[in-house]
């Protein structure tokens, strides 16, 4: 066990090495840099803010130092706020993306799980047809769709909601609903077609055969195990609703990490890029070793073997 | 044990072998595309999804045309006098801020929309299938870096790859392929990959090796024509995320330029004035969300109808 | 605006505006800050020498008065004894000195320093060419402040209110040369307010600065600044009652909310404009294409085509004026009139005319004529505009044009390589004087996007800058603006405005012609 | 003795997108208290499905269009659902044939064997845990206590069976049904299991079904025989009536093409030519007729009636008739 | 008949089982461990014994399909253990198999033609029309329809599906083939079927064949000698007729005894040794004799040596301390 997250930790820092050093080059290909603005500043003073980043030294050197201070884990200063720091910068976005994505999983969870259930009990009816068609549409149409659409209804038609900020609960409700649409409709999908195979499996029918009745049979031996599918798809799930939606994040002005990510390469804001590339990648890797021991939790079966 | 038929000496009389058919099929003869057309048809939903899709298409391959004849004006006809009329009975989807007509930019977006999401679903089927084909059926250490890249490729922005591309290739549809192409094969490599792990232990490929069948050969006539289920239905869920893609490339600058314009970019161009025009939202929204409904019936139609494990 | 000044006694309900900023500033440096949405902050959290009335007039601000030499290159500013930092330290000369002077260093790398190029061998200085010691600042005692220029600057009193020349505390700088700004601790300013929390990208909130010499006339007690920036969303909450004052509301709205009276228009000193690759980067992209563009007929044929007036009622709808000069109008003269004063061409354009321009430069009805791209930057509104151009220039000339877009940086570099034919463009103005426009087109400009080159016209601008009788150097400017419209490397399309939505019980909020929000005479009456 | 099961005139079909598969035909037998009887047949004769009637197991669209099971004079089949309940796994145990399958891999072997003893008998948690341990020792598992906190996974094939059976009996259910429970086994492994299954036969005295498609396996264990094809009795008797006077072509048949070990001498089989029937559309007479080398004119358009032969041995075929050829039972008796 | 066609020498397949860090193989299952044989051309080897014990892979190692970890394949005087894919396409001619699970073991989206006729295709034997005529023997051989070639796996039933995937065995034209349990999936009317159309061909075509099967019975019925393999070793080979008489290692004679007969009569006279326990693990074997622990008889030299297969006389071979 302990052998084996070492080495899933070790391979994943390989693969974030790469990451890392192709998206410093490619970063680094783009053309404009983060001074160049509408109006162009004199050469010389391009070359002094330059000069202060370490901007003006070859390529190759900038690679080193950076890989330097990231191994003492510092991100280096953002470009585009001065005075702050990448690590700042991630500390301080990254919790309110966090709590965010937490709410949408939770609630993707508890109701797309329901909803798959529902779906797969009345097989070929219309409740299923209906979860379907919902959880098609989740998938598909994209948060900035729903996100509109739930501030137009929610927050200019019937004023119910606020429409941005995040100063409470209340502010939480309406991003966490866009947000979950994808995850919600894929945990849907895939707790519906997991369940219809499990129901068909030997064991559901020997619970039948002990008399157990239609919910012990459902939801203690039929859904632990239709649910094993459905971590696996948890892991990319989890890390990509935690890191914040660009788009929601923007929408109902949240200060997350999602906007950062995108706006860096915007920016060129060279050490926010690699920071939250970096550390997104760093989630992910985490989220899907987590996920995998979760899956040998939930599953007796698996065996963590390196 | 009562009997009241009328029972006969003559009926005891054996039946010749001959008379007998000891291998027949009960079933009746159908090719597997017969039959899995047969299954296609008894799902109602599947069907719909198959003749909106054939709808759609047609009307975007010969709407434009037909629009411009009978009417003079096309996608991209501005008159001022126009701008944004609510739907009427001249312009059935009402006019944009240029006063061009709604109802043929749909039609006209169609064209790209459709294009993008069927070369998308070509380009998932040939890199994603084979990428995620050669990794599974290989394995080992080929499977590892293979799917190694598929994270790092993953991970990297997306953002980063499209501003570069743009600066490599002209805007256009073609453009919008190789950025697709670049990065959109992923998920489709995933379940291909995992689909063959789990095939390629099965007899009927063992049996193929026996024969001497070269691994190519393996991998294309057998283990990736048994995938075709979960291929199908991640091709279905492609198109729709292809279509949005596309209108996030071409805003950014990759994709088609200005006034033509797709579902997707016609969509989120409207998103700003929805509170003033929701018309101009609410019918390329219409068209995606319809299509989207269509491919995936029939997606799903059309893995139960392939499914081996559904016919017995 | 003083009506509530007296009934202080009363405990009145808490002054505060709630206003979105639209974007995380950069930066609340003086000294390094660039951007529209830092100044705002500055500007209400510092005072300069001068500060700007609601005419955008210098009126005295930490100076109480000045000396003018008569060749207009030496000034001598008195300041006023009883200006506080807001922790309560008197503001000094020296303070002036050091911010200037610490804004040039090359260390410091301000992007703005060259906003003190004026000051004698201060460019020098920043480019690492001189010294500290020989730039033009010096306090003379602790309240005279004596400031030598490189050319005569009649708009020098204007600047002097402007964000990089606002005084900062060196000992506050020198404990944390790259936080102080960034924590309310420490962001020691001498303005109307002060920072009390900065939530980042979330809200800056500014309290009234009590120490504030003018404290008296302060009437809000508390600014909450959020920072928005997708417009939509910033209507929805302005509209649900959460903010009280938004910057740009979005476009399609703008109409039905300047007739609801809810959105308000002020000028905005700058100019939306095409501008046309004159150099021979042009001809490697289309050689046939920057050959018609080379010929002045094209481009007066172009501007012509282009009915303005329909682009603003149908497209850009913020109620910007039509551009019918570079220089926008708005910009008050020494001589007390506005300094446009003519229109190179109708607001309609001329539609015959360019006709005749295009035929006479061997393309009639656009017959042969090469296909020509324009390139904007990634933007709905900057898409909306390039689709109108396009439509009018195929109508009313026959041109076929193809669009093009790009991301922001890479169009920037783009344009600023000339790897373009016709590229969007946009010029804000950055201070209060035609020669922050006309500046960029003298053929050593580094901002000179079009590569044009008439030494004529440079001629003229440089005789501007040098020239310190008022009367003459406006002459020399209209004579520039004449050569360059003639010439018209840019094609002009509409000035700026700013289009703000504000409730109306908030009052007295200065938006200057250079973006800044001012509200130190605000208050609120509900 | 006393009658426990009895089932008249079963009709059991599943309604399919292709049409109504007729699974069970009409199937008529009885099982009285402390008897185990053995139901023998061609796959897809219906054994299985059968018995999931009994059980009301069928799946969705299964349906049990006739008939009557009436289990202690209460007929089954008209029992509400939630009556089903307290009958299943209390008065009737079912065992399957996989048993790698038929144990939810995510829950514990004691979990899965308390589940019965505190829904049913309304033990308590404590109570429970003992007498599922006591049932494990009762089928041979070694260290039952410690084996009650392991997963289905840990055991082996046999010892999953054996865990199969403690839970099928765990509650003293008035009837086992054993649903081919070796099939999937080893044959070292199988006698381990049918000898436990006739040790606690005695033991416990429940009555047993066994369904199996291998002679062999009811010969020892059964007292009488059903042997089903395409949905329907072929012949009924005591076991001994199967095996030393089969009266149907597909007994004999089914007798026949098992080789001899005892024969040293190679000779050749003697299969059953031909494809069982589909039940989408079953043959209007014998099912059996198309492969039946006997068969007649009548068989292919009548079905035949359960011809008795003797006590309480009854085979459906024509040649019982009076009228019919006299046809000598095909078997190797003699050679053993 | 004597002629040697396939001698097995000491042939191993160990799986690895990766542990650790750098994937190290810390431990390995051997699922074939040190066996040896002979199939004389024309002959029926059967090999019996408990799931698990490693026949199958016995049978995939022989022709290849896995890599043989140490030993010697000697087909028809060469030996074929190492040779890479390229050399072995000569020999998938020869050789072929009949696999246990007749539903996964056709290609559900091929037609049976395209299934049998792939042989045909991979070593480009004939043309179209050629290989059309040859499908349609090789059909009629097996006793199905010409007309059957169009048809996709699934509209047959499971003897059925056997006798196709036999077909496509033949369809190279194969001196031996190696059947891994063909019938143990099938109904029992349907088994003899099978059996019965192997035991035809093998007369008409000279073919020489392993059967494998766990069902003693049958595998007798079939086989000229037996072999009974117990946790990837051979623990007793013999004529099938004498190995069904005269069983010499106890584990034979449990798996003998553990035979359901059909009679009750029989039955009920029969004394069944049932062993205790169950096969135990093939990963790391303990030393000495790999049935100790179910053994009646195990002395302590039985966890100390591993017996030596030896010849008892006659070709009875056996694996066992107690001789
Ligand atoms: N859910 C179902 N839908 C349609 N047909 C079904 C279904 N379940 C069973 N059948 C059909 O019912 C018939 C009887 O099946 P049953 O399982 O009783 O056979 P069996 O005698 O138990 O065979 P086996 O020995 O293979 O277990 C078969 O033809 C089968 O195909
Ligand atoms: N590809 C493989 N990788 C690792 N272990 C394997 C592999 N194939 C088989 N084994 C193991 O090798 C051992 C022998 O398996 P094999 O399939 O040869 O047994 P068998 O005698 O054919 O059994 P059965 O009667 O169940 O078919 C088993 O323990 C099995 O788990
Ligand atoms: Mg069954
Ligand atoms: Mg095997």
């Amino acid at each position: 066990m302990i052998n084996y997250i070492i080495k899933r930790l070790v391979t994943s820092v390989i693969t974030l090495f790469v990451v890392l050093t192709a998206t410093f080059f490619l970063m680094h290909a783009l053309p404009g840099g983060p001074f160049d603005n509408e109006k162009p500043l004199p050469p010389k003073i391009k070359a002094n803010l330059e000069a202060k980043y370490g901007l003006n030294k070859p390529l190759y050197e900038q690679y080193v130092m950076y890989l330097k201070n990231l191994s003492r884990g510092d991100l280096g200063p953002t470009l585009k706020y001065e005075g702050r720091t990448v690590n700042e910068m991630i500390a301080y976005s990254f919790p309110a993306s966090a709590k965010l994505g937490a709410v949408s999983i939770i609630f993707s969870l508890i109701l797309g799980i329901y909803l798959g259930v529902v779906a797969a009990l009345n097989q070929g009816k219309w409740q299923d047809r209906l979860v379907m068609v919902i959880a098609t549409l989740g998938v598909t149409v994209p948060s900035f769709v729903i996100a509109t659409l739930l501030m137009y209804v929610f927050s200019v038609k019937l004023r119910l909601l606020p429409s941005s900020g995040f100063a409470g609960p209340k502010y939480m409700i309406l991003p966490a609903l866009a947000l979950s649409g994808y995850s919600l409709s894929f945990i849907a999908r895939l707790t519906r077609s997991s369940l219809l195979d499990v129901i068909r499996q030997d064991y559901i029918r020997t619970a039948k055969a002990k008399g157990l009745s239609r919910n012990v049979v459902i939801y203690k031996h039929a859904l632990r195990n239709a649910l094993i599918p459905v971590v696996t798809y948890l892991g990319p799930l989890v890390a990509g609703v935690l890191t914040g939606s660009f788009v929601i994040e923007k929408i109902f002005a949240i200060p997350g990490l999602g906007r950062e990510f995108v706006t860096s390469i915007g920016n060129r804001d060279f050490m926010l890029i690699m920071g939250t590339t970096i550390f997104y990648s760093t989630l992910l890797v985490v989220c899907n070793l987590i996920v995998d021991l979760l899956y040998a939790v939930i599953d007796p079966r698996i065996k963590l073997e390196a | 044990m009562d009997i009241n038929m009328d029972i006969t000496k003559d009926m005891f009389e054996r039946v010749p072998e001959s008379e007998k058919d000891l291998n027949t099929i009960v079933r009746p003869s159908e090719t597997y595309w017969q039959d899995a057309w047969r299954r296609l048809k008894q799902n109602k939903l599947a069907m719909f999804g198959l003749y909106f899709v054939l709808f759609i298409t047609l009307l975007a391959i010969v709407g434009p045309p037909l629009v411009k004849m009978f009417r003079g004006i096309d996608y991209a006809t501005q008159n001022y006098k126009y701008s944004n009329q609510p739907p009427n009975s001249k312009f059935w989807f009402g006019t944009d801020m240029f006063g061009r007509d709604i109802f043929v930019r749909v039609l006209y977006g169609a064209r790209i929309s459709l294009t993008v999401g069927y070369a998308a679903s070509v380009l998932n089927l040939v890199i994603g299938v084979l990428y995620g084909g050669i990794s599974g059926y290989f394995g080992g250490k080929v499977d590892l870096i293979m799917m190694r890249i598929v994270d790092i490729l993953y991970s990297i922005p997306m953002m980063i790859y499209v501003i570069l591309l743009m600066l490599i290739f002209k805007p256009g549809l073609g453009s919008i392929l190789v950025a697709l192409a670049i990065a959109y094969w992923l998920s489709m490599a995933r379940i291909v990959r995992a689909q063959i792990l789990s095939l390629k232990q099965q007899e009927f490929v063992l049996a193929a090796r026996t024969l001497g069948a070269s691994n190519a050969r393996i991998l294309l006539r057998h283990l990736i024509p048994n995938s075709m289920g979960p291929i199908i239905v991640t091709l279905t869920l492609s198109v729709p995320s292809a279509i949005f893609t596309e209108s996030f490339l071409s805003f950014i600058g990759l994709g088609v330029s200005v006034p033509k314009a797709s579902w997707g970019t016609l969509a989120s161009e409207a998103l700003e004035g929805l509170q003033v025009y929701p018309y101009q939202l609410l019918f390329p929204a219409l068209a995606i969300s319809l299509t989207i409904l269509a491919f995936n019936f029939l997606g799903d139609g059309l893995r139960d109808a392939l499914d081996p494990k559904m016919r017995k | 605006g003083c009506a509530k000044s007296g009934k202080e006694g009363e405990k009145k309900a808490e002054q505060v505006i709630k206003y979105n900023l639209g974007s995380e500033p950069k930066t609340l440096d003086p000294a390094l800050n660039s951007a529209v949405d830092g100044a705002t902050v500055i500007v209400n959290t510092f005072v300069g020498l001068t500060r700007l009335d609601a005419k955008d007039q210098p009126v005295p601000g930490v100076a109480e008065k000045w000396d003018v030499s008569a060749d207009g290159m030496t000034y001598k500013f008195y300041l006023r004894k009883d200006v506080k930092w807001s922790d309560g330290k008197p503001v000094t000369a020296k303070d002036f000195e050091y911010a200037w002077k610490r804004a040039l260093a090359p260390e410091t790398a301000a992007e703005y320093a060259y906003q003190l190029y004026y000051l004698k061998n201060a460019e020098a200085y920043n480019t690492g060419n001189g010294k500290a010691e020989d730039v033009g600042v010096k306090a003379l005692d602790d309240y005279t402040l004596e400031v030598n220029l490189e050319y005569p600057t009649p708009y020098f009193l204007s600047l002097t209110a402007f964000p990089t020349y606002m005084p900062v505390r060196q000992d506050i700088v020198e404990k944390d040369k790259e936080k102080w700004a960034t924590n309310p601790e420490t962001y020691i300013g001498n303005g109307p307010f002060k920072l009390k929390e900065w939530k980042i990208k979330e809200a800056l909130i500014l309290e009234k600065n009590p120490n504030y010499f003018d404290a008296a006339n302060v009437k809000l007690d508390r600014i909450e600044i959020r920072m928005i920036d997708d417009q939509n969303t910033a209507l929805t909450s302005f509209q649900q009652g959460e903010l009280d004052f938004i910057e740009s509301p979005p476009t399609q709205q703008i109409p039905t909310l300047l007739s609801q009276g809810v959105a308000k228009k002020y000028p905005y000193l700058g100019t939306y404009f095409y501008v046309i690759n004159l150099t021979d980067n042009a001809d490697k992209i289309d050689a046939a294409a920057a050959k018609a563009l080379k010929d002045v007929r094209v481009r007066k044929a172009l501007t012509l085509a282009i009915d303005r007036k329909a682009l603003i009622e149908t497209v850009t709808k913020a109620g910007q004026q039509p551009a019918t000069s570079f220089v926008p109008s708005g910009i008050i003269m020494a001589d007390g009139k506005d300094f446009k004063n003519k229109d190179y061409y109708k607001a309609e354009g001329d539609v015959q005319e360019a006709k005749r321009l295009l035929a006479e430069a061997g393309y009639p009805d656009g017959k042969g004529f090469p296909k020509i791209t324009v390139m904007y930057n990634t933007s709905a509104g900057h898409q909306n505009i390039a689709q109108a151009i396009q439509a009018m220039w195929k109508e009313n000339l026959g041109i076929d044009v193809e669009l093009a877009n790009q991301e922001w940086k890479v169009f920037q570099s783009t344009r600023n390589k000339k790897e373009y034919l016709i590229a969007r463009h946009g010029w804000i103005g950055d201070y209060n004087d035609p020669m922050t426009l006309l500046d960029m087109w003298t053929s050593k400009s580094g901002q000179n996007d079009a590569g044009y080159n008439n030494p004529e016209y440079d001629k003229k601008v440089d005789a501007a800058k040098r020239e310190s009788d008022p009367v003459k150097r406006i002459q020399l400017l209209h004579e520039a603006e004449d050569i360059l419209m003639n010439d018209m490397p840019i094609i002009p399309l509409y000035y700026y405005v700013n289009v703000v939505c504000m409730k109306d019980y908030v009052k007295d909020v200065h938006k200057s012609p250079l973006g800044f929000v001012y509200f130190d005479r605000a208050y609120v009456q509900k | 003795m006393e009658r426990l099961l009895e089932i008249k005139n079963l009709r059991t079909s599943f309604f399919t997108h292709v049409g109504e598969v007729q699974a069970v035909r009409g199937v008529s037998f009885h099982l009285d208290k402390g008897e185990a009887i053995g139901i023998v047949g061609e796959s897809g004769s219906g054994k299985s499905i059968t018995m999931m009637s009994v059980m009301r197991l069928l799946a969705d669209n299964g349906k049990i269009v006739e008939g009557e099971i009436l289990f202690e004079g209460r007929d089954l089949a008209k029992l509400p659902e939630n009556e089903m309940q307290k009958v299943r796994g209390n008065e009737i145990g079912m065992i399957f044939q996989d048993p790698m399958t038929s144990l939810n891999p995510v829950l514990t072997v004691g979990d899965q064997l308390m589940e019965p003893l505190i829904k049913h008998k309304k033990m308590s948690k404590e109570e429970a845990f003992n007498r599922a341990v006591h049932m494990l020792e009762l089928v041979g598992i070694p260290s039952p206590k410690s084996r009650m906190s392991q997963y289905p996974h840990e055991f082996s094939g046999g010892m999953r069976q054996r865990v199969m059976i403690a839970m099928a009996l765990a509650c003293e259910p008035k009837l086992l049904i054993a649903d081919e429970p070796t099939t999937a086994l080893d044959v070292t492994i199988q006698a381990q299991i049918l000898e436990l299954m006739k040790d606690l036969k005695q033991k416990i005295n429940t009555s047993i079904i066994l369904i199996t498609h291998d002679l062999g396996v009811v010969a020892d264990l059964c007292s009488r025989i059903n042997v089903m094809y395409g949905g329907l009795i072929a012949e009924t008797g005591t076991t001994r009536d199967i095996f030393y006077n089969p009266k149907h072509p597909y007994t004999w048949g089914l007798l026949n093409s098992v080789p001899n070990p005892k024969n040293l001498v190679k000779e050749r089989l003697k299969p059953i030519d031909g494809q069982p029937p589909d039940l989408l559309k079953p043959p209007a007479g014998c099912p059996f007729a198309p492969r039946c080398q006997y068969a007649m004119r009548i068989c292919m358009t009548q079905r035949p009636p359960l011809f008795e032969i003797g006590e309480g041995h009854k085979a459906a075929c024509w040649l019982n008739h009076k009228d019919a050829p006299k046809v000598e039972a095909p078997i190797r008796r003699g050679d053993l | 008949m004597n002629k040697p066609l396939l001698e097995i020498k000491n042939l191993k397949k160990y799986f690895p089982i990766k542990k650790g860090l750098f994937n190290k193989t810390a431990h390995y299952l051997k699922a074939v461990d040190n066996v040896s044989f002979t199939i004389n051309k024309g002959e029926t080897l059967g090999l019996v014994g408990e799931s698990g014990c490693g026949k199958t892979t016995c049978g995939r190692t022989i022709i290849k399909l896995y890599e043989p970890t140490d030993g010697q394949i000697i087909y028809d005087g060469v030996d074929i253990a190492k040779f890479s894919d390229k050399q072995m396409l000569e020999y998938r001619k020869k050789m072929q198999m009949i696999f246990q699970d007749p539903y996964a073991s056709l290609d559900p989206r091929m037609t049976v033609g395209d299934i049998i006729g792939e042989a045909i295709d991979v070593h480009k034997l004939m043309g179209p029309k050629e290989r059309e005529e040859r499908i349609q023997y090789l059909l009629n051989r097996v006793g199905l329809n010409s007309e059957h070639a169009s048809r996709y796996p699934h509209e047959f039933s499971g003897g059925q599906r056997q006798r196709i995937g036999i077909a496509r065995a033949l369809a190279v034209q194969p001196e031996f083939i190696i059947c891994d349990e063909p019938i143990s999936a099938l109904d029992v009317s349907i088994q003899a079927q099978v059996v019965n159309m192997l035991e035809d061909l093998q007369s008409d075509l000279g073919l020489t064949y392993l059967f494998i099967a766990h069902d003693l019975s049958m595998v007798k019925h079939i086989s000229n000698r037996v072999g009974v393999m117990y946790l990837g070793k051979l623990v007793e080979l013999a004529d099938s007729n004498e190995l069904y008489t005269k069983p010499l290692h106890p584990y034979t004679q449990a798996l003998l005894s553990a035979i359901p007969i059909p009679d009750p009569d029989e039955s009920a006279k029969k004394k069944r040794i049932v062993l205790e326990g169950e096969i135990p693990s093939p990963i790391d074997p303990p030393p000495g004799c790999r049935f100790k622990n179910r053994c009646r008889y195990a002395k302590p030299i039985c966890s100390e040596q591993e017996p030596v297969f030896k010849d008892m006389g006659g070709g009875h071979f056996v694996a066992c301390h107690l001789y």
